[in-house]
C-alpha cells in the first residue's frame, strides 16, 4: 500500500517530467523537465530495491549529465531564452506516431504473461527476496567477476557464477576512450564564420 | 500482494519511451533530440531494473541498466561535442540545418 | 532492518503505537508521520543552523578584520542578528526582473535549497540518529550535492542578465569538474571501512582517536585534507567563490535576486557547507565519537530509565545518543570555522586557476591517494599479515585474508553476510 | 661408429666441401667479402678441394686398416682348396672345367663388405618409386674420391700460377679482334674460374658418391653444365663459344640414350637403387645389381633360345627369383640389352667415344688447367667410371658393342693425333684413343683393366696437360708445336716432367730389370695398365671363334705403336731439337714453382702409382670392388656368339700381349725418332707422299664433314622447308583467318554496341533513375529518421500482430 502510493507519485512524475520534456518548447525548461523525470525515475529504482542504481541515476544522469547537457544549452545559445519552435504540423504528426508507438508497445506489454517466467525459473531472485534494497556488495561482486547470488553446480562443486568483469573493464575503458574523443571534438576552434558571431539563428 | 507489479513499471516505461521517440523526432534543437534519447535510455532501464526486481532476472538487470548509464554518460558527452562542433560550424543547434548529407 | 523511506526507530515506534480510539496506524500513516516528524526535525536543523553560521562568519569576519562585526541585535554578540535580517527578507518583495525566464527563475531557489536539504536525510548526527539509513549513504549524499548545481545554473540562466549567466556557467564548470576528486578522495576512506553506509563507518571508528580513519594510513590523512578542500571548492565557498565574485560579476548567480528566494541560496550554502563537513568528519574524524573514549564510559549508562513514558524508550540511551550528536554537531562546525577561516584569509583565485588547481592538481594527487589506499593493505597483508595497523579495523573484505596464501572462493551467499553482521 | 658411417662422413665432407667453396666464390665478390685483385677465392679453392683430398685419402687409409688391407693385396687366384661351389652351372663351367675353383674372393665377401651404402635423404617417392640420395662407397669409390681430389688439388695449385693473367680490372683478350684492330677488354674472372672449377669438383665427387642411377645422372648434368661454363670461360672468343655449345650439344645425344636406359629400368625394374636396403619395415628392396646379377653375379637368363623371346629373372640378394604373386619378376633380355646401350650411349657423349668424340678437341678452347681437369680426371673419366659402375647391368652383347665402340675410337684418335699440330690438340686426341683403350678394356671383360688405365691415365694425363700448359704460358699462349722446339734448355722441369708422362703413355718399359724388383716389367704407369687391357682384348680374340673380334685385339696393339709416335713426336717437337721460331724461343721461361710443383708431383705418380702392375697395390684395390666375378668366363648365345675371357684367361696371354705391345710401343718410339729428331726423313716429304690421307686425318677422318653432311645441311634443308611451308601455307591461312577474325568483330562490335550495350545501358540507366527518385528519401534530415523509425516499427508490430496468431 504504501509502495503503491509512493509508486503512483513517482510514476505521475515520470510521465508528466516525459511529457513536460515533448510540449516544452524553451529548451531549459526541458531541461528542468527532464531532471524532474529523471529524478523521479531514480525514486522508482529506488522502490524497485535497485538502490546503488538509484544512487547511480541521480548521481550519473541528473547531477552529471543533464548539468552537461544545461550547459551545452548554455554554450549553443545564440541569444538570450532561444526557442526553436517546433511547427505544429510536426507536434502533430509526432503524437500521431508517438500515439500509435505507445498503442503499439501497451498491447505487446498487456499481451504478455510475465507470471509465466516465474515457473519457468526456479532460481530465486536475489532482488526478490531483498524487496529493501541493499545491492551494492552483490552488484560490486558481481562487477569483480563473481555471481555468489547465482551459484553454479560444477559436478560437486557449488561455485559462484561467473560475473561481468570483462565488460566493467570494456567500459571503463570505452570510457576513457570517450573522455579523450569528447576533448578532441570539442575542443576550442576557430569558428565557421567570425563575422557573424553576433547573428542569431 | 502488490497491486503495482511489473506491468504498472512497464506501462511508465513505455510513456517513457514514446516521449522520448516523438521528442526525438519533433525538437529542432539538437540538446532537445539529445534530452529524447536520454528518456528512451532511461525507458529502457526503468525496464530492465523492474524485471530485474519482478522476474528471474535477477541482478543482471540491474548490472546491464547500470551499464546503459554509463554508456548513456559516455554517449551525452560525445553527442554534446558533436553538437558543439554542429554550433561552431552551422552558427545553430536547429539539427533541421544541418541536412548537407540530402540526396 | 534499515527501511527506505521510513527511518527505524520512529516508524517502528509508531507502528507500535496503541492509539486509543484508532487502534494501531497503517503501514501508510506510520510512513507519512514518521516522515513528516523527520522532516520536522531537519528542517529546524536545517534552518537554525545557517542562521548560526551567518552569525559566525559575521562575526569571525570582524574579529579577522580587526573589528567586532555585529554587536547590537540581541544582547552583546549581536546574537539575533541573523533572525533580524531573515525577517527583514520575508518581508521584502519577491522581484522578477523583467528578462527574466520567470517560471524558472522562481523555481531555481527551491532546487538549491531541496538538494541541500535531501543531504540531510542521509546524514547521522549520533548512532542510529539517521532519517534514512542507506546502505548507500555516502553515494546518495553525494549525488544529491551535486544536484544543488542545477539550482544555480538555472537561477543565473533564467535571470536574464550577463552577470548572472557568467557565475552560473563558472559554477557550472566548477562542480562538474570538483565532484570528480571529491568523489574519488571520499572513496579512500571508503576503501578502508568497506561500506557506503554512514552508519557503520561512524560506529568503526569508535574507541580511541587512532581508530579515526584519517589516521589510518597516511593516504587517509592527506585526504582529507584534499577532501576538505574540494568540499569548499564544491559549496563555492572562497577562495572558490567565482559563482559570486563580487568584484567581477556584481554578485554571480543570484544579482537578480531579492528576499526570500535570494536568503534561500544561503540557506542552501550554509547547509551544504555544515553537510559536506559533517561528512568529512563521519567519513575521517571519528564520527559522533569523542575520541578519547568516553562512550565506553558511558555503555552502562545506556540502559538506564527503560520504558521511560512510552514502551520502548530507554531514556539512557537516548541521553548517551544526543550527547553524541552533539559531539558530532561541534565537529563539524570546528570544520565550518576553518571554511569561515579560510574565506577572510585567503584572496579568490581566478576562474583559470580554479580549473587548474582542479584538472592538473586535485584529480591526479586523489587518484594516487585512491591507488595508494587500495595498495596499503596489500602492502600490510604481505609483510604483517594483516590489513590494517590497527586492531579493531574492520576486515577488508574476505578475500585477502590474514593468511596470505589462503584465497578462496566465496562461500554461496556471503553478499548478505555482512548485512546480517550489521544488523546485529 | 662403424667403418661406413665413418667412411661416408669423411667422403660427404671431401664432397661437399668444393660446394661450399664454390658458394663461397660465388658471392666472395657480389657480397665485397673480396676484390676482384684478391687471390683469396683461389686459395679457397685450393684449401677446399685439398682439405676434400685429404679427407679421401684418410678415408681410403681407414677403409683399409679396417679392412685388415686385404683390398691392398693380390688374391691368390689358383688355390683350389678355397669356395668349392659345386652347384655352380655357369655356361662358363663347360668350357673351363678347372675354374670351379674359382670363388677366390669369397672368403673376403664374407669377412669384408664389398661396399658400403646408405641413404642420405629422401627427395620424393611416386609409388612404390623413391628418389633418393645415396650414397655407395666401395674401394672404387674411394680410389677415384683420392684420385680425383689429388689431381684436382695440383691442378688448382696450377691454375693459381696460370690464371694470373685474370688477376686485373682490365684483362685484355688478345684472340678476341674488335673492329677497329683493338682487342676486347674486360674485368679479370679469377674468382669465377676457381668457383667453376669447385663446382665441377662437387659435381663429379657427387657423381662417384652416387648411389643410384638417378643420382649419378643428376651429377652427370652437373658436370655437363660444368664443363659448359669452364669451356666456354672466354666467352667472348665465338671458338670457345661454340665449343662449350658443342660439347654441351653433343653431350646431349649421348644423355638421350642415357634417359632411354632409365626410362626401361625404373619402368621394368622399378628401382634406381645400386644397392640392397632394407626398409624400416624389414622388407627388402632389391637393387638393381642383386636384380640382375643376384648373388653370384650371374644372369639367370631364362633357356628359350629366341633371343626375342628369352627373359632374365630377377632375383634377391641371397639368389632366389622374385615373384610378383605367382609369375617370377623378370626383365626382356633384349630391353636390358637397350637399357645398357642406352646408359652406354650417355658414356659415350661423355667420354668422347665415336661417333660423338669430336667436341673434345674442340673443347681445348677453355683454359689449359680446365683442359687437364677436365679430360684426365673428371668429365670424360665419368663416362668410364658409368661404364664401370654399371658393368653388372651389361649383358655381353652390350658388351661387345663397348669393345667395338672403344676399339674403333681409339684407333680413329690415334690417327689423327699424328698429323695434329697444336699441342693441346695431339692431348686431346690422344686422350679419346685412350679413353677409347679404356672401353675396350671394360667391352671385353677386363673390367678391371679399364679402370685402372683410367686411374693411371688420369695420372700421366693431366700431368702431360699441365705440362702442356706450362709451355703453352710459357710460350705466351703459343699452342702450335711446329713453332717450339729445343725448349728443354729453356723449361727443363716441364720437359722432363712431360718426358716421364709421354713414356708412360706411350707405355715403354724395359723388359728384364724390373722383374727381379716388383715381379714386373720396369715400367711406368701407362705400360701396366695398356698392358692390361691389350692382354684382356688378346684373350677375348683368342676365346670367340669369330676372326672378326681378332681386329680387337689387331687395333689397339697397332694404335699402342702410334700412341707412341705421336706422343714423342710431340715431344720431339716442342723440346727437342732446334727452335724453329726464334721469338717464341727467346721469350720461352720457365714458370713459376707454383705451375711446375704440381708437375713434379704428378710425375712421381704418373710413373709410380701403377708400381706392381697387375699385382700391385691399385690394380688390386680396383678389382677388389668387382661386382661381377671375372674368374669366370661368360658366355652367350642369344644375339651373337660371345665369350666373355675370365680374369685367368687374361693372366694367361698377359706375356704375349705384354710383348706385342712393347714391340710396338718401341717401334713407334723408333719412328717419331729418327723422323722428329733425327730428321731422318723429312716430315713434309711424307705429308706430301700421302697427301689423301694427311688431309684426311687433318680434317679430323671428315667427321665434322660428316656430320653437317648428315645432320646439320639435312637439318637446314628441313628446315628451309619448313619455312617455305611457313611463308607459304601457314601466313596465308593465318592472314586469311585473320582478315575472317576482322569482319566477324565488326559485325560483333555492332552488335555489342546496339544490343549488349544497349541492355546493360538500360538497366544501368534504370538502375540510376531508380536511385534517383530515392534519393528524396535521403533528406539529411535527423528528425525525419527518427520519424521514419518509429513509423517502421509500429508498422512492423502492426503486421507481426495482425500475421501472428495470438
Amino acid at each position: 500500500m504504501t509502495a503503491d502510493v509512493l509508486f503512483w507519485l513517482f510514476a505521475a512524475l515520470v510521465c508528466g517530467g516525459a511529457l513536460g520534456v515533448v510540449v516544452t518548447q524553451n529548451i531549459v525548461r526541458m531541461a528542468f523537465w527532464l531532471i524532474l523525470s529523471l529524478g523521479s525515475v531514480s525514486a522508482l529504482f529506488f522502490l524497485l530495491g535497485a538502490d546503488f542504481l538509484g544512487a547511480a541515476q541521480l548521481l550519473i544522469y541528473v547531477g552529471g549529465t543533464v548539468v552537461l547537457l544545461v550547459f551545452g544549452v548554455m554554450l549553443t545559445a545564440s541569444g538570450p531564452y532561444m526557442q526553436i519552435k517546433t511547427s505544429a504540423a510536426d507536434g502533430l504528426l509526432g503524437a500521431c506516431v508517438g500515439g500509435l508507438l505507445f498503442l503499439v508497445l501497451v498491447s505487446s506489454i498487456s499481451g504478455m504473461d510475465w507470471s509465466q517466467l516465474h515457473t519457468t525459473n526456479t532460481t530465486p531472485s536475489v532482488i526478490a527476496e531483498r524487496p529493501e534494497g541493499n545491492t551494492l556488495r552483490p552488484l560490486g561482486l558481481a562487477f569483480l567477476g563473481l555471481r555468489p547470488d547465482r551459484p553454479v553446480t560444477e559436478g560437486s562443486e557449488v561455485k559462484p557464477a561467473p560475473g561481468y568483469l570483462l565488460p566493467f573493464e570494456i567500459v571503463s575503458v570505452h570510457l576513457l576512450v570517450v573522455l579523450v574523443g569528447a576533448a578532441y571534438l570539442a575542443r576550442a576552434k576557430r569558428r565557421a564564420n567570425p563575422s557573424n558571431d553576433s547573428l542569431s539563428a | 500482494m502488490e497491486s503495482v507489479g511489473l506491468n504498472a513499471y512497464l506501462f511508465v516505461g513505455a510513456v517513457l519511451f514514446v516521449c522520448g521517440i516523438v521528442c526525438m523526432a519533433i525538437k529542432r534543437n539538437g540538446i532537445g533530440v539529445l534530452m529524447g534519447v536520454e528518456l528512451v535510455l532511461n525507458s529502457a532501464n526503468l525496464n530492465f531494473v523492474a524485471f530485474a526486481r519482478y522476474t528471474p532476472l535477477g541482478l543482471d538487470g540491474q548490472v546491464i541498466a547500470l551499464f546503459v548509464i554509463v554508456l548513456a554518460a559516455a554517449e551525452a558527452a560525445v553527442a554534446l561535442a558533436i553538437a558543439l562542433n554542429f554550433y561552431n560550424n552551422h552558427l545553430t543547434i536547429d539539427v533541421d540545418r544541418g541536412s548537407e548529407l540530402q540526396g | 532492518m534499515n527501511g527506505l523511506f521510513a527511518a527505524t526507530s520512529i516508524s517502528e515506534f509508531l507502528s507500535g503505537l496503541k492509539l486509543p480510539f484508532a487502534g494501531s496506524l497503517s503501514p501508510l500513516w506510520v510512513l507519512l508521520i514518521a516522515a513528516l516528524i523527520h522532516a520536522v526535525i531537519l528542517i529546524n536543523i536545517f534552518a537554525i543552523l545557517p542562521l548560526f553560521y551567518i552569525w559566525l562568519e559575521r562575526k569571525v569576519a570582524g574579529r579577522i578584520q580587526d573589528r567586532l562585526g555585529p554587536t547590537r541585535v540581541g544582547g552583546k554578540f549581536g546574537w539575533l542578528q541573523t533572525l533580524a535580517d531573515g525577517i527583514k527578507l520575508i518581508q521584502k518583495e519577491d522581484l522578477a526582473p523583467g528578462a527574466a525566464d520567470r517560471w524558472i527563475f522562481r523555481i531555481a531557489p527551491y532546487l538549491a535549497v531541496i538538494a541541500s536539504f535531501a543531504a540531510f536525510i542521509v546524514l547521522p548526527f549520533s548512532d542510529g540518529w539517521v532519517a534514512v539509513s542507506l546502505d548507500v549513504g555516502v553515494f546518495v549524499i553525494l549525488a544529491l550535492m551535486s544536484l544543488e548545481v542545477l539550482g544555480i545554473i538555472f537561477a543565473g540562466y533564467s535571470s536574464g542578465s550577463k552577470w548572472a549567466l557568467f557565475g552560473a556557467m563558472r559554477e557550472a564548470a566548477q562542480m562538474v569538474s570538483y565532484e570528480i576528486p571529491m568523489a574519488l578522495c571520499a572513496l579512500v576512506p571508503l576503501v578502508i571501512a568497506g561500506t557506503l553506509n554512514f552508519g557503520e563507518i561512524g560506529r568503526m571508528q569508535a574507541g580511541l582517536m587512532h581508530n579515526w580513519l584519517i589516521f589510518h594510513d597516511p593516504f587517509t590523512f592527506i585526504a582529507f585534507f584534499t577532501y576538505f578542500v574540494t568540499a569548499t571548492a564544491s559549496v563555492k565557498r572562497a577562495p572558490f567563490d567565482l559563482a559570486e565574485a563580487e568584484s567581477e560579476l556584481v554578485a554571480g548567480f543570484h544579482t537578480e535576486y531579492s528576499g526570500l528566494r535570494w536568503s534561500f541560496f544561503f540557506m542552501a550554502e550554509y547547509a551544504s557547507m555544515f553537510a559536506v563537513s559533517g561528512i568529512a568528519v563521519l567519513l575521517f574524524l571519528g564520527g559522533w565519537h569523542t575520541g578519547i573514549d568516553l562512550e565506553a564510559s558511558m555503555a552502562g549508562f545506556r540502559g538506564w530509565m527503560p520504558d521511560f513514558l512510552v514502551p520502548g524508550f530507554t531514556l539512557g540511551n537516548y541521553l548517551v545518543n544526543l550527547f553524541g550528536a552533539k559531539v558530532f554537531v561541534l565537529k563539524a562546525c570546528a570544520l565550518v570555522f576553518v571554511q569561515i577561516w579560510v574565506r577572510w584569509t585567503l584572496p579568490r583565485l581566478r576562474i583559470d586557476q580554479v580549473m587548474t588547481t582542479c584538472l592538473k592538481y586535485l584529480v591526479p594527487i586523489s587518484c594516487v591517494l585512491f591507488l595508494g589506499a587500495i595498495l596499503w593493505p596489500l602492502l600490510l597483508a604481505s609483510t604483517l599479515k594483516r590489513t590494517t595497523i590497527l586492531e579493531n579495523a574492520p576486515p577488508l573484505g574476505r578475500v585477502i585474508v590474514g593468511d596470505a596464501a589462503a584465497v578462496r572462493p566465496l562461500p554461496t551467499g556471503m553478499a548478505s553476510s555482512p548485512q546480517q553482521e550489521a544488523a546485529e | 661408429m662403424d667403418t661406413g658411417t665413418v667412411l661416408r662422413n669423411l667422403l660427404t665432407l671431401a664432397w661437399l666441401l668444393p660446394l661450399a667453396g664454390f658458394v663461397a666464390e660465388i658471392y666472395a665478390l657480389q657480397l665485397r667479402w673480396s676484390h676482384r685483385l684478391s687471390k683469396a677465392p683461389a686459395q679457397l679453392a685450393v684449401a677446399c678441394i685439398g682439405a676434400g683430398f685429404l679427407c679421401s685419402l684418410s678415408a681410403l687409409l681407414y677403409w683399409g686398416n679396417e679392412t685388415k688391407w686385404v683390398g691392398f693385396a693380390p688374391v691368390e687366384h689358383h688355390t683350389p682348396a678355397e669356395g668349392l661351389d659345386g652347384g655352380d652351372t655357369a655356361p662358363a663351367d663347360a668350357l673351363r672345367p678347372d675354374a670351379t675353383g674359382g670363388e677366390p674372393a669369397s672368403e673376403h665377401h664374407h669377412q669384408t663388405p664389398k661396399f658400403y651404402a646408405g641413404t642420405f635423404y629422401k627427395l620424393a617417392q611416386f609409388g612404390p618409386l623413391e628418389i633418393t640420395l645415396d650414397w655407395y662407397i666401395d674401394s672404387l669409390t674411394l680410389v677415384m674420391f683420392t684420385m680425383v681430389t689429388f689431381i684436382a688439388t695440383c691442378i688448382h695449385l696450377f691454375a693459381m700460377g696460370y690464371m694470373k693473367d685474370e688477376l686485373t680490372e682490365e684483362y685484355e683478350d688478345h684472340q678476341v679482334h674488335l673492329p677497329g684492330g683493338h682487342h676486347f677488354t674486360r674485368p679479370g674472372r679469377f674468382h669465377r674460374f676457381f668457383a667453376f672449377l669447385s663446382l665441377f669438383c662437387f659435381s663429379m665427387l657427387g657423381l662417384v658418391l652416387a648411389g643410384n642411377i638417378f643420382q649419378v645422372f643428376i651429377f652427370w648434368e652437373l658436370v655437363g653444365v660444368c664443363s659448359y661454363l669452364l669451356i666456354g670461360f672466354y666467352v667472348e672468343r665465338h671458338s670457345a663459344s661454340t665449343a662449350a655449345n658443342k660439347a654441351f650439344i653433343m653431350n646431349r645425344v649421348g644423355d638421350f640414350g642415357f634417359l632411354i636406359g632409365l626410362m626401361i629400368l625404373i619402368t621394368s625394374l622399378g628401382t634406381f637403387r645400386f644397392f640392397d636396403v632394407t626398409t624400416a619395415d624389414g622388407a627388402e628392396q632389391t637393387g638393381l645389381f642383386s636384380l640382375v646379377r643376384g648373388d653370384d653375379g650371374k644372369l639367370d637368363i631364362s633357356d628359350d633360345p629366341s633371343v626375342t623371346k628369352s627373359v632374365v629373372y630377377l632375383r634377391d640378394s641371397h639368389g632366389h627369383r622374385l615373384v610378383d604373386g605367382t609369375t617370377p619378376r623378370t626383365i626382356s633380355y633384349l630391353l636390358l640389352i637397350a637399357a645398357g646401350l642406352g646408359v652406354f650411349a650417355g658414356s659415350i657423349g661423355k667420354s668422347a667415344q665415336f661417333p660423338l668424340q669430336t667436341w673434345l678437341p674442340d673443347a681445348m678452347e677453355g683454359p689449359t688447367p680446365v683442359s687437364a681437369l677436365v679430360h684426365s680426371a673428371t668429365m670424360v673419366a665419368a663416362g668410364v667410371y658409368l661404364a664401370g659402375r654399371f658393368y653388372p647391368m651389361f649383358p655381353p652383347e652390350v658388351l661387345l658393342g663397348i669393345a667395338y665402340i672403344g676399339c674403333i675410337t681409339l684407333f680413329v684418335a690415334a690417327t689423327i693425333a699424328v698429323v695434329a699440330t697444336d699441342i693441346k690438340k695431339v692431348l686431346a686426341y690422344s686422350t679419346i684413343s685412350q679413353l677409347g683403350y679404356m672401353m675396350l678394356g671394360i667391352g671385353v671383360g677386363g673390367w678391371a683393366a679399364g679402370l685402372f688405365h683410367l686411374v693411371t691415365h688420369a695420372f700421366f694425363k693431366s700431368l702431360m696437360f699441365l705440362a702442356s700448359g706450362s709451355v703453352i704460358a710459357g710460350c705466351h699462349h703459343e699452342q702450335d708445336m711446329r713453332k717450339m722446339g729445343g725448349l728443354r734448355h729453356k723449361m727443363p722441369i716441364t720437359a722432363y716432367t712431360m718426358l716421364i708422362g709421354v713414356i708412360a703413355i706411350a707405355g715403354l718399359a724395359i723388359p728384364g730389370v724390373g722383374n727381379a724388383l716388383f715381379g714386373q716389367a720396369l715400367a711406368f704407369s701407362g705400360y701396366h695398365s695398356k698392358d692390361a687391357i691389350v692382354a684382356s682384348a688378346l684373350a677375348f680374340s683368342e676365346l670367340n671363334r669369330n676372326p672378326l673380334h681378332n681386329i680387337l685385339f689387331i687395333v689397339p696393339l697397332v694404335t699402342a705403336g702410334i700412341t707412341a709416335f705421336y706422343m714423342f713426336r710431340l715431344w720431339f717437337m716442342t723440346f727437342a731439337g732446334q727452335p724453329q721460331d726464334e721469338h717464341v724461343y727467346e721469350h720461352a721461361h720457365e714458370n713459376p714453382a707454383i705451375m711446375t710443383a704440381p708437375l713434379v708431383i704428378l710425375s712421381l705418380l704418373a710413373a709410380g702409382c701403377a708400381i706392381g702392375g697387375e699385382d700391385g697395390w691399385l690394380y688390386c684395390l680396383l678389382s677388389f670392388s668387382e661386382t661381377v666375378p671375372t674368374v669366370d668366363r661368360f658366355t652367350s648365345e642369344r644375339v651373337a656368339s660371345i665369350v666373355i675371357p675370365s680374369h685367368l684367361d687374361a693372366r694367361d696371354v698377359h706375356g704375349t700381349a705384354g710383348g706385342l705391345a712393347l714391340l710396338a710401343a718401341f717401334a713407334g718410339t723408333t719412328v717419331a725418332y729418327l723422323l722428329y729428331c733425327r730428321k731422318v726423313v723429312n716430315p713434309d716429304d711424307i705429308r706430301r707422299q700421302a697427301g689423301g690421307v694427311y688431309d684426311f686425318l687433318v680434317d679430323k677422318w671428315r667427321f665434322d664433314t660428316l656430320y653437317d653432311v648428315a645432320f646439320v645441311r639435312p637439318c637446314h634443308i628441313v628446315a628451309s622447308w619448313c619455312q617455305g611451308f611457313d611463308q607459304k601455307v601457314l601466313d596465308v591461312v593465318l592472314h586469311a583467318s585473320a582478315a575472317i577474325t576482322i569482319v566477324v568483330s565488326k559485325w560483333e562490335r555492332t552488335f555489342d554496341e546496339g544490343m549488349v550495350d544497349g541492355l546493360v545501358n538500360l538497366i544501368g540507366n534504370s538502375t540510376t533513375n531508380f536511385g534517383r527518385s530515392l534519393r528524396v528519401v535521403q533528406t539529411g534530415r535527423l528528425r525525419q529518421y527518427v520519424m521514419w523509425i518509429a513509423v517502421g516499427v509500429v508498422v512492423l508490430f502492426a503486421a507481426l500482430f495482425t500475421a501472428l496468431p495470438k
